[in-house]
């Protein structure tokens, strides 16, 4: 629990968001365009930082589905800014394992022909910090 | 003999509406507070004068306390919103000219509250006797 | 050292004069020394001409001299402003202490002006002449016979060397190029004493402030101080005195008439110019200035007409007199 | 020099059983001023008012104190005493030694040390005093309604009823307000029209009511009791007293493509027009931007085919003047504009409605003539999705939305839901909702039963976004319960839009020096306890300018400011409290400053001639205090900085002396 309360505030620290502001509307999560492939979606992130439910976030897949296309952060009506919680805790799961999930150089595999720009930018933003 | 004890001299200026009440609450109550408190009552805590503060000082007060509506619940609507401002100014001018900040202070205390205003002046009293006397701002020529 | 002249001003002011625009003019007079200069109205082109000067030590701010002038004289004023004159000009119109349209405000560019206490420190006394050479004083003194060269920057004023702006926020006309609002370090001083314990603090305005002889003159030179009548002169406010009397009339004095002007003050040095026993005395205004900074945003008096003051201002979220304290270290 | 009675009082063992009350009288009766000093068991007691005249008479007391009670309890029973010996009763000061002493000291060494010095500062402040006298003003009874909507209407019917007449200032040519344009009033679904328009018509026909429609108040002078208001009568073209409404004029007028306010838009109405069939006053207006007679001078078939003749293209804009004795703001609401929420494509999907349109959609007098059909293509929708909370309990953005909750949209969103599913059960109606706020009297149940007994599909979950995509609007939301992202093919998308206050609002109260907060809803005088007040007196509260309300709350806080200024209005003269603020003119430098911090604008200023001591003349600006209007705060008093204001009652010396008897 302790280390919970640390990896909370750590997370509200590194992303600047006050998760108390949410008032749990869903409509972070409602105008998710990557909500089917996660599994926790953007309201679960704010919701379950704030309780400091953590782990599972950290353990989960949806870190990397988030496409940082900030989509949530502009409709929040609370500016709760529920995408920079989420690169917040994947920074966590990256800092721990103290390693990337890819490196830079896996990336071009990966890129189909009718990839997006911004999910190329989005990917580099996150694979190669 | 309680002849040494050093017994602070407290004036608090209580508005109308809620302190003055409160401190008439804490008497219903029965609430004890140091005798060394001596409330003078004004219609709004805006009516208290900076002036009327540094005159306490002068002629010996060791305190000066300021009770009012709490914020948003003022009689005049605003004017312990003023109060706020003008004494958080006037208290920090009095820090800076090497004045002991705890000899001065700003509450809010409704007319409910008389359990507060009991307590409050006994913190109060307390902490301005662990100063001992005001002599930064005394004026002798006043002094018995 | 100013970069406009002497002979700029009169021109401009026997033009105006002889046009009928304005039918006197408040200008800076010689005085008996070269640095000792009176506010003088001037009714005609040749008592300008014989009388007005304009140089490193005029630095009197002629704001306050508007409320009573334009009260008395006819026609319009001719009145020069530097930058920071024309905040304490703003001031005193939100306050509705002079009729704006019997003055004509030229704003004059500033360099910054000298303080003769420090040329005197660096030439001594017996001061003959003063001469502007570039960025040099020449200074003769009865006690050597060649005249002592000294930097300009070195004598500058306080509030010279901490000008919170060059930008004139007033005028009907200006002369010379505008200039900036700058980034000053005006508060260093202040946040230097903050830093001091409670005890220190004491110590050095007990002894500032046991250098006052009340003689009244940062309240005279004061721009925010245009009260008809003084409430320390006033014999029904309780606080009516005329002499400090011992060292809580000292405080009491200096503290209610920082108090009256807190939020009000432009900041303009006029009270630390004119005291005669040298006391800081802006920093119990700029003391005001910070703490309004910080407690309550930005505020800057006289930088446009009819804003409201801090202290008859509030917000429901304004920070407690407790917390004022807390914000800071146990000394700080 | 004053001469001070003191009475102290044992109140039975209440104060002598800690305060030697004998000793404290002895005591202040060296006290300067103090002619005579004596204590008694009950001051307040019959006989201990007695005591107090009979020693007023004999001893020539200009000065009581009294050491009892708090003033609280007995100052207004010792003043009544004071008056009835014959003194003025401002002349009486009281030493509370029981609740600030007896009561909380246990001692009777500092029991009655503490009396003394109490006593001693009322001395000091009696000695100071002055005989106060209250300003009596007259009242003009007669009251003013700023704004014709259900408040309004309440509100002029309530003070009519008691006898006073009552003017209603309209800006719009029909009074009604929003109430007209409503379909059905939860809880209970009975129709607006049918409850809204008897009491238009009642309005109309009482005679002690004049009906100031098209008009704005333009200037308000005066204070509470005595206000001088101005009212701009907008030119309507059409003599009103003249007009029977009988519409022939609107039939005949070819220019039929005007936007129709009244239904928001979706349908057209002529350049000439009755906003709807029961606009009271039923008078025809003429669009002055719309008409081509007032245009360009080519038209004119109106005035042809009026038979009673009251087209006047040349009518001018009257401004008439008359005294009030109070002023009811009632000025309302407007929902919030729907331009910067793209996401719901508002602006892109004429299918894409507020719910104050699709109260004129369900309306029988409607666009649709009630039938529920998209406007876009007049078919009759099948799914429709109701979102709420659009624009309330916004905080992200401020020109966005609102922070506060609307409070009414929860309620009419499960009428509108009912509704349709109740005339339409093929349609699918899906409400998403944050929190479904429902305290009120039969709230929750109606609530229950839009889902219970009617089908409404209410999903807790916002919808993100609404992309118009062919006949249908792709509605993407958020499911929170079974965690999912929904997406739904609507047809119509309605958005419970926040409200806010009549852009009108806040001119108006600059005018009336009433205070406002951040969101320009009006203040009032106390939150709790004076909720139909503003703390300008004179000056009340009814319906929605004061924050979101329903129609029952609305009517009800109606008829309680309808009451407060029935209360005022009875009165033939106000007396005032005399502990007012008052300026020294000789010290006053008219700075403005006293003036800024007043919250109830009792603070002008005038420019007066005063004689120089040379002999000259000096014209200054100098603040002069309305004593009717003052409530005696003193937040003047501490903004002045040459003291020139003061505290009648309270004055800076009498303040000050009771410091100093306190610190002596």
């Amino acid at each position: 629990m302790e280390n919970n309360k640390y990896l909370r505030e750590e997370i509200l620290r590194m992303s600047g968001v006050n998760t108390s502001k949410c008032m749990k509307c869903g409509k972070c999560s409602a105008t998710c365009p990557a909500y089917d492939e996660m599994e926790y979606h953007p309201h679960q992130f704010v919701g379950m930082v704030e309780m400091g439910d953590i782990e599972p976030l950290l353990k989960s897949e949806s870190l990397y589905k988030c496409l940082s296309c900030f989509a949530c952060v502009e409709r929040c009506p609370r500016g709760v800014e529920p995408a920079k919680v989420v690169e917040a805790v994947r920074l966590v799961a990256v800092r721990r394992q103290g390693a990337n999930r890819m490196t830079a150089n896996d990336v071009p595999e990966t890129i189909e022909e009718d990839t997006p720009q911004q999910l190329l930018v989005s990917a580099f933003r996150k694979y190669t910090k | 003999m309680q002849v040494n004890e050093y017994k602070p001299l407290i004036v608090a200026f209580c508005c109308n509406w809620c302190s003055y009440a409160g401190a008439d609450l804490a008497g219903n109550n029965r609430l004890a507070y140091p005798a060394d408190v001596k409330i003078i009552r004004v219609p709004c805590s805006c009516r208290v004068n900076p002036m009327f503060i540094l005159r306490a000082f002068q002629r010996g007060a060791d305190g000066v306390i300021i009770c009012g509506c709490h914020p948003g619940d003022c009689h005049y609507t605003s004017g312990n919103y003023y109060t706020r401002r003008r004494m958080a100014a006037l208290f920090s001018m009095l820090d800076f000219l090497g004045i002991e900040r705890a000899r001065t202070r700003v509450e809010w205390v409704s007319a409910a509250e008389g359990a507060k205003f009991a307590a409050t002046m006994n913190d109060f009293a307390e902490k301005v006797a662990a100063l001992g006397e005001n002599k930064r701002l005394e004026d002798l020529r006043c002094k018995k | 050292m100013q970069k406009i002249t002497r002979e700029q001003l009169l021109e401009k002011a026997c033009a105006l004069l002889a046009s009928g625009e304005v039918s006197c003019v408040l200008g800076w007079g010689a005085g008996e020394f070269g640095y000792d200069v009176t506010p003088t109205v001037f009714k005609t082109a040749e008592e300008l001409k014989e009388g007005f000067v304009f140089g490193d030590f005029c630095g009197v701010n002629f704001s306050k001299y508007l409320v009573s002038k334009t009260q008395k004289l006819e026609g319009k004023i001719l009145v020069f402003l530097k930058p920071c004159d024309t905040y304490s000009f703003n001031q005193l119109l939100t306050e509705h202490r002079f009729d704006r349209e019997k003055v004509y405000a030229v704003g004059i560019p500033c360099e910054g002006m000298a303080d003769i206490a420090k040329v005197k420190a660096i030439a001594g006394e017996g001061i003959v002449s003063i001469e502007a050479k570039g960025e040099k004083l020449l200074v003769t003194t009865l006690y050597e016979d060649a005249p002592v060269e000294i930097d300009a920057k070195d004598v500058l004023a306080e509030r010279c060397v901490n000008c919170k702006s060059k930008k004139h926020v007033a005028y009907d006309e200006l002369l010379g190029e505008e200039g900036d609002v700058l980034d000053s370090a005006r508060f260093d001083e202040v946040a230097r004493l903050e830093a001091m314990t409670p005890d220190e603090r004491f110590a050095f305005w007990q002894n500032e402030l046991s250098k006052c002889i009340r003689c009244n003159a940062c309240r005279d030179a004061c721009p925010a101080c245009t009260c008809e009548k003084c409430v320390f002169d006033n014999p029904n406010s309780g606080v009516e005195n005329k002499s400090p009397a011992n060292s809580f009339e000292e405080k009491m004095f200096h503290i209610i008439r920082a108090f009256h002007v807190a939020g009000r003050c432009t900041d303009c040095g006029e009270c630390s110019r004119v005291c005669p026993q040298n006391i800081p005395l802006h920093l119990l205004n700029r003391k005001f200035i910070k703490d309004i900074n910080e407690f309550y945003g930005e505020y800057q008096a006289g930088a446009e007409v009819g804003a409201r003051a801090p202290l008859v201002n509030y917000t429901t979220e304004d920070l407690e007199p407790g917390e004022v304290f807390d914000r800071r270290g146990e000394n700080a | 020099m004053q001469r001070v009675g003191v009475f102290v009082c044992w109140c039975g063992s209440n104060i002598a059983g800690t305060v030697d009350v004998q000793a404290v009288s002895e005591a202040l009766k060296n006290e300067p001023g103090v002619v005579y000093s004596a204590n008694y068991q009950y001051m307040c007691s019959q006989a201990g008012q007695e005591m107090i005249k009979a020693a007023v008479k004999e001893h020539r007391l200009t000065g009581i104190v009294v050491c009892s009670c708090s003033p609280r309890m007995h100052e207004a029973t010792f003043r009544k005493t004071a008056a009835a010996a014959g003194l003025n009763p401002y002349m009486v000061e009281i030493a509370n030694i029981r609740e600030q002493c007896s009561w909380v000291h246990k001692d009777m060494m500092t029991g009655t040390e503490k009396a003394i010095i109490l006593g001693k500062a009322a001395i000091a402040k009696v000695n100071l005093n002055a005989p106060l006298t209250p300003g009596e003003s007259p009242v003009t009874k007669r009251a003013l309604v700023i704004g014709g909507g259900i408040a309004g209407i309440q509100t002029a019917l309530d003070i009519a009823d008691a006898g006073f007449p009552v003017d209603i200032v309209e800006k719009q040519p029909t009074i009604g307000g929003k109430m007209a344009q409503l379909d059905k009033t939860f809880p209970t679904l009975d129709c607006a029209a049918c409850i809204l328009t008897p009491k238009m018509v009642d309005v109309a026909q009482n005679e002690k009511i004049r009906i100031f429609s098209y008009s704005e108040v333009t200037d308000v002078h005066g204070f509470v009791g005595n206000f001088d208001v101005k009212i701009k009568k907008k030119a309507r073209y059409v003599k009103e007293d003249i007009c029977t409404g009988c519409g022939a004029c609107v039939e005949k007028c070819p220019m039929k493509k005007v936007p129709n306010e009244f239904n928001l838009g979706m349908d057209n109405r002529h350049a000439i027009y009755i906003p709807f069939a029961q606009a009271v006053p039923k008078v025809a207006t003429i669009d002055p931007n719309a008409c081509n007679m007032l245009k360009n001078g080519k038209c004119g078939v109106c005035a042809k085919v009026c038979a009673a003749g009251a087209i006047d293209y040349k009518q001018k804009d009257e401004i008439i003047e008359e005294k009030y004795g109070a002023i009811v703001v009632a000025t309302g609401f407007n929902p919030i504009s729907m331009d910067k929420f793209d996401e719901f494509a508002y602006s892109q999907s004429k299918d894409v409605i507020t719910s104050l349109e699709f109260e004129r959609l369900t309306n029988a007098a409607g666009p649709s003539a009630g039938k529920l059909l998209r406007p876009s293509d007049g078919k009759h929708p099948h799914t429709i999705v109701f979102v709420q909370c659009v624009g309330s309990r916004c905080a992200a953005c401020a020109e966005k939305g609102k922070e506060y909750c609307s409070k009414i949209c929860c309620m009419y969103t499960a009428k509108h839901a009912m509704l349709t599913r109740d005339k339409y059960p093929d349609t699918e109606v899906y409400v998403f909702y944050i929190d479904a706020r429902t305290p009120g009297k039969n709230f929750d149940e109606f609530y229950r039963r839009a889902v219970e007994e009617y089908g409404v599909k209410y999903i807790k979950g916002m919808v993100g976004k609404v992309v118009p995509e062919g006949d249908k609007l792709k509605v993407q939301a958020s499911d929170l319960i079974a965690n999912k992202q929904l997406h739904i093919d609507a047809d119509l998308v309605v958005l419970a839009a926040a409200i806010e206050p009549d852009k009108s609002a806040r001119p108006l109260a600059t005018m009336l020096t009433a205070s406002m907060d951040t969101n320009d809803f009006f203040t009032e005088a106390h939150p709790k306890l004076r909720p139909v007040e503003s703390p300008t007196a004179g000056v009340f509260l009814s319906g929605a300018c004061q924050g979101p309300k329903d129609i029952p709350e609305t009517v009800s806080q109606a008829g309680a400011a309808a009451s407060k200024v029935i209360g005022l209005l009875a009165k033939d003269k106000l007396t005032g409290n005399p502990c007012v603020a008052s300026s020294n003119e000789l010290m006053c430098n008219g700075c403005s400053t006293c003036e800024r911090v007043c919250p109830y604008g009792a603070i002008t200023y005038i420019d007066k001639e005063f004689r120089m001591p040379d002999r000259t003349t000096k014209i200054r600006r100098v603040a002069v205090v309305n004593p009717a209007v003052c409530q005696g705060c003193g937040a003047c008093t501490v903004a002045c900085p040459s003291g020139a204001m003061d505290l009648n009652g309270f004055k800076n010396s009498q303040i000050m002396a009771e410091v100093d008897a306190i610190c002596k």
